[in-house]
């Protein structure tokens, strides 16, 4: 396949256009779509690049056919991807519990915009709990929070390959700031990283003579029976475990000695981390911690902070109403330090919010 | 010892199959096993079945097969025939998922012209789920959610759905109407449809009139009456759109 | 199902109707779409534990092929026996 | 009486199904406590049914249960399909007409009975009443309620078929004698027990 | 209107046949639903029973479809419900979330079946997260876990009753079982019980004339600022929460001297509360702890519980894997009491798997 | 002091509405409004609008009107109009709610024959998002996911929706495409499809030919010529299915 | 919007051509399809900061109001002018 | 340079989008910290427009701000779109040929600035450049990026504009000068300051 970026080349672009240009570096053949806002960028760049390096792209009739011919073309052994938000996002839990069920590689960028409902098309951190634990199963699926352009790209690439080792769906959860500004960031090809990136290969359509050379292959998503579904679930289940911890990515500052801990993710969390530096710089001796993979959560990363910085609280901030909240909850049961929390739902925070938040349960 | 007349394709070990005892699928896709067959090209089709009756096939075939969501078939083997234009991609499935659930996605596969084969059984009902009315239910027939016999002034008349797929599809795509009664035809025409793909020409329909004593509750002479006097008078058996040669056929 | 699919065999005149139990679900489709009326209910169940089929007798048979065409199981197979070309 | 668990598994048209409902619903009628849950499914579809019973003169708890005091396997698929229900406490019940190896029964089981229901039904009554007489069976095996009860029950659910055809009461009325002898003739015999 | 359950009436029927008599006896006046197994018996009941009442039924072409024309039907000021399972429910989740954002009384009764994906059409309790978070929302809804066909009667009565009157949309959470099986129950009139059934009104299609005798109403459900939507969530919070202590239900036993307190909900609350009864013949002291509404949860309740008891430990028991388990710990955050987890995904639990499981972790 | 030529329908407060400038919702509207008027139903209609640029409309008329997700118009009007039968209900949607995420519904409820009116904007486009691929975009056309032209071997050929909807209708259905080029004519099917409504008769549809020079880049010259004579000579103009008697129209 | 919404207003031969500026947005629709080249591009400011229209002179309107009714916006008003009938 | 944040709001023809690109591009050359986001959705249709830009010389974190240091309000609804960025610590800028009353502007602001551009644009140069004119004020208000580097990064945006109409470069480029001016002369004047 031609190399996409030849040298690591700087560029001051959209993040809906860097995560084509990911695609692209990250050998992603395929790339089916329905419009949606903020999304909509990640599929007019594609449409335009796809061709000059002989991928392909289809704009299906809606997200669920998005979501299933995604499916399909992985089942065929091609490196497939999509992407959407909000009203499409809550759409594609059919097919992304057809993946989760059929242990399917699907990439999903996610650019998430306000809800309920149609909500605003703009920015928001309301699908969280939607990307991490959507569907009529136990959020078997990889949840990455990228919080700038750069990130996007890097785990545009990673995410291909987290997908195709450990076949599980992976999502890269973006929102509507990241997908519609422009910031600066350096792309690369994965390989001259020394990023070698996993190679696909197909359930369906394989070679050989059925019967003589090799069995049929044959596929299915429904048991008849409540003992077979179970011993299905408890395999996915212990199969995720087991990849847990060589997946799962966070990020911490200054913890040490914090008297706080801010958790945010994505975005917010840059607003978070200026807030660090000023409360530090005012004498408020503040931490910061980042859940990168929000499923798997850094569970035991973040236990580990609390305890070493012996903080006496943690302020959660996100542009939600208590959707990182409850994770983190669920995930620090029997952990005693007080939470308090900063709920923006649909707008942005920016560091001051975070300060006066501080300052004002200190 | 004599060895029964099963399709090369079909996949003895899943046999008998799992459909109801007269049901039309075993019929029908016995003619698509014969097809395949006869065209040989058992180790290129990709089979998908949807969630109805259809489910029960999905490892019906001694070819590749994959099974998905009701009504969503169509884009599954879209997205494998995107992908990999060389395989066959044969999607089944049945009234309530193609012309209920999954009709935007048969729909617009068909205005897009899909290289793909799709055989959907018209059973008149929700066979799977236990016989609620489906889009093809006739007028007057009583089925679990049309206990008073279907109303047309409520719930409107039967959907025919190779009518509308051949309004809305360009000259090379395949469109036709079979019945289970009339087993050569059906496998002529399935057979046009999956040749149709080979070539290359575009998107390839076959409705096939199929039966369903267990929902109906009929005998077998009540099923073929069904079937021959009150199906296939109200839905005309044929091909619609036929772009292939007529020497070939 | 790992029991051997095995054929009772009736040599008519004009052919030999195989029936497999193991295949047979006792629908009668074939029962009703037989031309002649050749078929009817066997004492050999078939694998619903429901009768399964044969030929009443042996010359009404005429070899058309519909029976095992119509059987959705594939429990019928009719082998024609050549007549011998007379002069 | 305290709890009694009943699992009854057959082919689709052998009627299991009624059975259970005519059953429980006598139960109920006798103002018992008890639960009845069909097994549902893709398996409907060519798969076998199963029949889940429970009475008791207590409240009830959970609906489905892991192992069932008794276990009627009315067909040879419905033997692999019920082994799971059967444990050191189960009696274990199938038809002697099946061609079964003793392998493929259940290896834990209270008490294993071969009933013959088949062939007694089909030489002294007819076929169509197979599950009556199945349910006659169950009836003594359990006792999960009484024989008048019962009998009222399967009056009462079949009574637009008795009143077409007054024969077909007698008839089943016959059959449900029928499998209650069946069932006493075996339980005095005894059955063989594993497990 | 007719009057549908004349004297209290004891009936052994299928608690599909119970929500259909409910809906009536609640004077539902209209049924959308698209089949789905096991739900399937609610719509038989309905469409056999509704025109005797002069009640109206529509099966539609898919479940979005269910879930729009209950959301249009409310609006035009009818009594509306539906009901779903499954991927059903995943589907519905459009249609949830505009009722969720639009305040739309909306009833769903869902009877969960397994999962992810298709899963099996038979019984499961892995629609917990799916029923109170769904979508791309803040899980701004009333869910009703039910555990025998008397409260699958009582609380779709009930069910219409809270949605019309705090206006959020209401679910009935049962399960395969108990949709399928047959019990006993006593069905009556709520009038009869004193139970005022709120009146619905109408958001569209008003009496009046425009512009004289009065203004003309503009639903909407997408803002063009972040801002607005974040004062339309936070005001949703709000009455969300005024809400809660009016809505809440549990049911507590034995907790009072409880070493254990057993966790769960809906049919697996049925083997909870027999294996307490159980564990206390054997001098085990175990309590019993039953979250009937899993949204709003009983959070204070259960802390109170805990309090009192002084339980050194929960068992949570549930057919999914750690639905309830998290749900219970994000509300829980702060406590200390070791949780301990029976996860069952898509099969029964019988009162011995929890003294079995009890007896292990004590 | 003189005031607008609005239709009385209109809600005042609201305008200027927020269609772009040139946009051919707008003319659409002014028809719809005055169609309402006309019939004297403004109290009785309830107006719902899809996501797509209809969205706009959201509190355009002074009429009961509802706002919904992209292409749930359809069933939320059908559950409007089977709960309130006495209402007048009509959707408002664009060709990507109705053709592609919506089809499933507009098809469904067309069969079935719902007593809604259905107004259809054809812009050849995805006008809200920004001007990609609709399903009526023609062969050729330049938009944000065909930028290259839409290719017709990839996506094929533009949807044809009065002529499907005219071939799954029953006879008592109104079917008909317009354009806003020809107010008047646009009037008039709009008036037949509301009348056609209230006359209890069955579905009632009209596509509207529409501009959209925001996504077109099109001057006014430019945009009058891409719908006059692109657009209209690929969609024939008119009405497919009026059961209205004909001294009525 | 709660600016007042006036109309300046030409009068013709035929009609008297009335624009409400608050209302049109300089789309040019009218313009092109007036049949006898009326309009132009006028100094007044639409809501949108762009030129709105006007007419070119008094004598080539015909009153047809084709303007009017292509105007996506309600922005024009053509007031038609009786003859007076002579003779 | 520690940061600045900017709102530019206007009608959608005026071209307000492609100033914060061209502006921040030239940041982004200049190897400065820049961040610039549109504000999109529905407004899009019928909506006022408005470009958030930011430079530093340092990493910036939140891409969206609350208050600006600088609004520039290009039409009469700009002005009451953006009056939420705008605190005492905000340089507010709209046009002086605007009809609004002073109820209508910022209630807090540094400074009030009624800016001449589109007087000043239309006597002098053309009002196509008008965005231009704005785009070299901002400049001088901001000192977000060199001159030179902006007037680079214009010719390197509107290249294949300039290939066409060679003309048109030199007028643009006047626009730029014409802004800054503007800008200086405002400044020196001093505008209403309140809040
Ligand atoms: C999203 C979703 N909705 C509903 C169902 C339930 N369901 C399974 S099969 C079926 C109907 C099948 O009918 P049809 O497609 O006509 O196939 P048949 O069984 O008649 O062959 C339905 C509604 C489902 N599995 N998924
Ligand atoms: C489920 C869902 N998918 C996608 C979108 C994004 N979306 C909003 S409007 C639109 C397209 C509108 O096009 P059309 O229906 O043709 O209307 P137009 O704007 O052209 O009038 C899309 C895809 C959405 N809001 N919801
Ligand atoms: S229910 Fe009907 S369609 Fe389904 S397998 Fe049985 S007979 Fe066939
Ligand atoms: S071959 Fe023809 S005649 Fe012979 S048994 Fe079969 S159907 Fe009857
Ligand atoms: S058609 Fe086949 S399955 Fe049916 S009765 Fe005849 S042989 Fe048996
Ligand atoms: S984008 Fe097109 S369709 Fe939408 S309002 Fe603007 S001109 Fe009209
Ligand atoms: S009325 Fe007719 S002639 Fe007069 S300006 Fe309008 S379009 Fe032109
Ligand atoms: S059509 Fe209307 S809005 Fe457009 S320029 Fe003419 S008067 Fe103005
Ligand atoms: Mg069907
Ligand atoms: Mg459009």
């Amino acid at each position: 396949m031609q190399k996409v970026v030849g040298d690591p080349r700087k560029a001051f672009i959209t993040g809906n256009e860097a995560v084509a240009w990911a695609a692209l570096a990250a050998k992603a053949e395929i790339m089916f779509g329905y419009p949606i806002t903020p999304q909509n960028e990640v599929m007019h760049y594609w449409t335009r690049l796809a061709p000059k390096y002989n991928r392909k792209f289809l704009q299906t009739e809606d997200e669920l056919s998005a979501g299933f011919t995604t499916c399909g073309a992985i089942q065929a052994g091609k490196k497939a991807f999509t992407a959407t938000a909000g009203p499409g996002n809550v759409l594609m839990q059919e097919p992304f519990g057809m993946a989760e069920a059929m242990r399917l590689p699907l990439l999903a960028v996610i650019q998430q915009r306000g809800g309920p409902s149609s909500g605003t098309v703009v920015y928001s951190q309301q699908e969280v709990t939607l990307t991490t634990f959507g569907g009529n199963g136990e959020g078997h699926r990889i949840v990455y929070s990228t919080s700038s352009h750069q990130e996007i790209f890097d785990y545009v690439i990673k995410g291909f390959n987290t997908a195709w080792k450990y076949r599980f769906p992976v999502f890269v959860l973006g929102d509507g700031y990241q997908a519609k500004m422009r910031e600066p960031l350096e792309m690369y090809d994965p390989e001259d990283r020394g990023i070698e990136m996993v190679k696909p290969y197909a359930l369906v359509g394989l070679d050989g003579r059925i019967g003589e050379t090799r069995e049929p292959q044959h596929l299915c998503n429904i048991y008849s029976l409540e003992e077979e579904l179970y011993e299905v679930v408890l395999k996915i289940a212990g199969d995720y475990d087991a990849m847990t911890p060589e997946v799962v990515e966070y990020e911490e500052k200054e913890c040490e000695d914090a008297d706080i801990i801010v958790v945010s993710h994505g975005v917010v969390s840059r607003a978070a981390d200026d807030a660090v530096k000023i409360l530090r710089s005012q004498g408020i001796k503040a931490g910061y911690f980042r859940p990168i993979t929000l499923r798997p959560f850094p569970q035991k990363q973040l236990r580990e902070a609390l305890a070493k910085s012996g903080a006496g609280k943690i302020l959660i901030a996100e542009s939600s109403y208590g959707q990182l909240e409850r994770l983190t909850k669920q995930e620090l049961y029997g952990e005693t330090v007080p939470i308090k929390s900063l709920l923006m739902p649909g707008v942005g925070i920016v560091d001051s919010d975070i300060v006066n938040k501080v300052k004002s349960i200190m | 010892m004599v060895a029964p007349a099963m399709p090369k394709s079909w996949y003895v070990p899943s046999k008998p199959h799992k459909f109801c005892p007269g049901c039309g699928h075993g019929i029908t896709l016995k003619a698509l096993g014969e097809a395949i067959d006869e065209l040989d090209i058992q180790n290129k089709v990709v089979f998908g079945c949807d969630i109805g009756c259809s489910l029960l096939a999905w490892n019906f075939f001694a070819c590749d097969s994959t099974q998905t969501h009701h009504g969503r078939t169509t884009p599954v083997m879209v997205g494998i025939k995107r992908a990999r234009p060389e395989l066959i991609c044969v999607g089944y499935m049945g009234d309530g998922g193609g012309y209920s659930i999954g009709s935007q996605h048969l729909l617009n596969s068909a205005v897009r012209n899909e290289k793909i084969t799709v055989i959907l059984i018209n059973n008149t009902n929700y066979g799977m789920t236990g016989g609620q009315m489906a889009p093809t239910t006739l007028p007057g027939q009583i089925t679990e959610t049309t206990p008073y016999g279907r109303d047309v002034e409520v719930t409107g008349y039967p959907t025919k759905g190779p009518e509308f797929i051949a309004e809305i599809t360009p000259e090379n795509a395949y469109v036709a109407r079979a019945t289970v009664s009339k087993y050569k035809q059906l496998k002529r025409f399935i057979k046009n449809a999956l040749r149709n793909q080979e070539q290359g020409n575009g998107f390839s329909f076959v409705e096939v009139l199929s039966t369903c004593p267990t929902n109906w509750r009929t005998s077998a002479e009540q099923t073929w009456h069904f079937l021959e006097d009150k199906m296939e008078k109200y839905f005309p058996i044929g091909e619609l759109k036929n772009p292939l040669g007529k020497g070939e056929k | 199902m790992d029991k051997k699919i095995e054929a009772i065999s009736t040599t008519m005149e004009k052919a030999i109707f195989h029936i497999f139990p193991r295949y047979c679900k006792g629908c009668g489709l074939c029962i009703e779409k037989c031309p002649n009326d050749t078929l009817i209910w066997s004492e050999n169940l078939g694998v619903y534990g429901t009768p399964s089929v044969k030929p009443k007798d042996e010359d009404s048979c005429i070899a058309c092929k519909i029976c095992e065409m119509v059987c959705p199981d594939c429990a019928i197979y009719i082998e024609r026996i050549k007549k011998k070309k007379i002069g | 009486m305290s709890l009694i668990r009943v699992a009854l598994a057959g082919e689709g048209g052998q009627g299991v199904q009624v059975v259970a409902e005519i059953l429980t619903e006598a139960a109920y009628n006798e103002k018992k406590h008890t639960i009845y849950i069909p097994n549902f499914g893709l398996e409907q579809r060519g798969g076998v049914s199963v029949a889940f019973m429970q009475v008791s003169d207590e409240k009830i708890g959970a609906p489905k249960f892991h192992k069932a005091d008794i276990v009627v396997a009315l067909s040879e698929r419905a033997v692999s399909r019920t082994l799971q229900y059967s444990d050191e406490n189960t009696v274990y019940v199938y038809d002697s007409s099946f061609n079964i190896s003793p392998d493929e029964l259940p290896k834990k089981a209270k008490k294993i009975i071969s009933l013959p229901a088949v062939e007694a039904t089909k030489k002294e009554l007819h076929p169509r009443v197979f599950n009556i007489v199945v349910m006659g069976a169950v009836l003594e095996f359990t006792k999960m309620v009484s024989f008048e009860m019962a009998k009222e029950a399967l009056i009462s659910k079949l009574a637009y078929k008795f009143e077409k055809d007054p024969k077909l009461k007698e008839l089943n009325f016959k059959a449900l004698e029928l499998g209650k002898e069946l069932a006493e003739q075996s339980l005095q015999e005894g059955g063989a027990g594993n497990g």
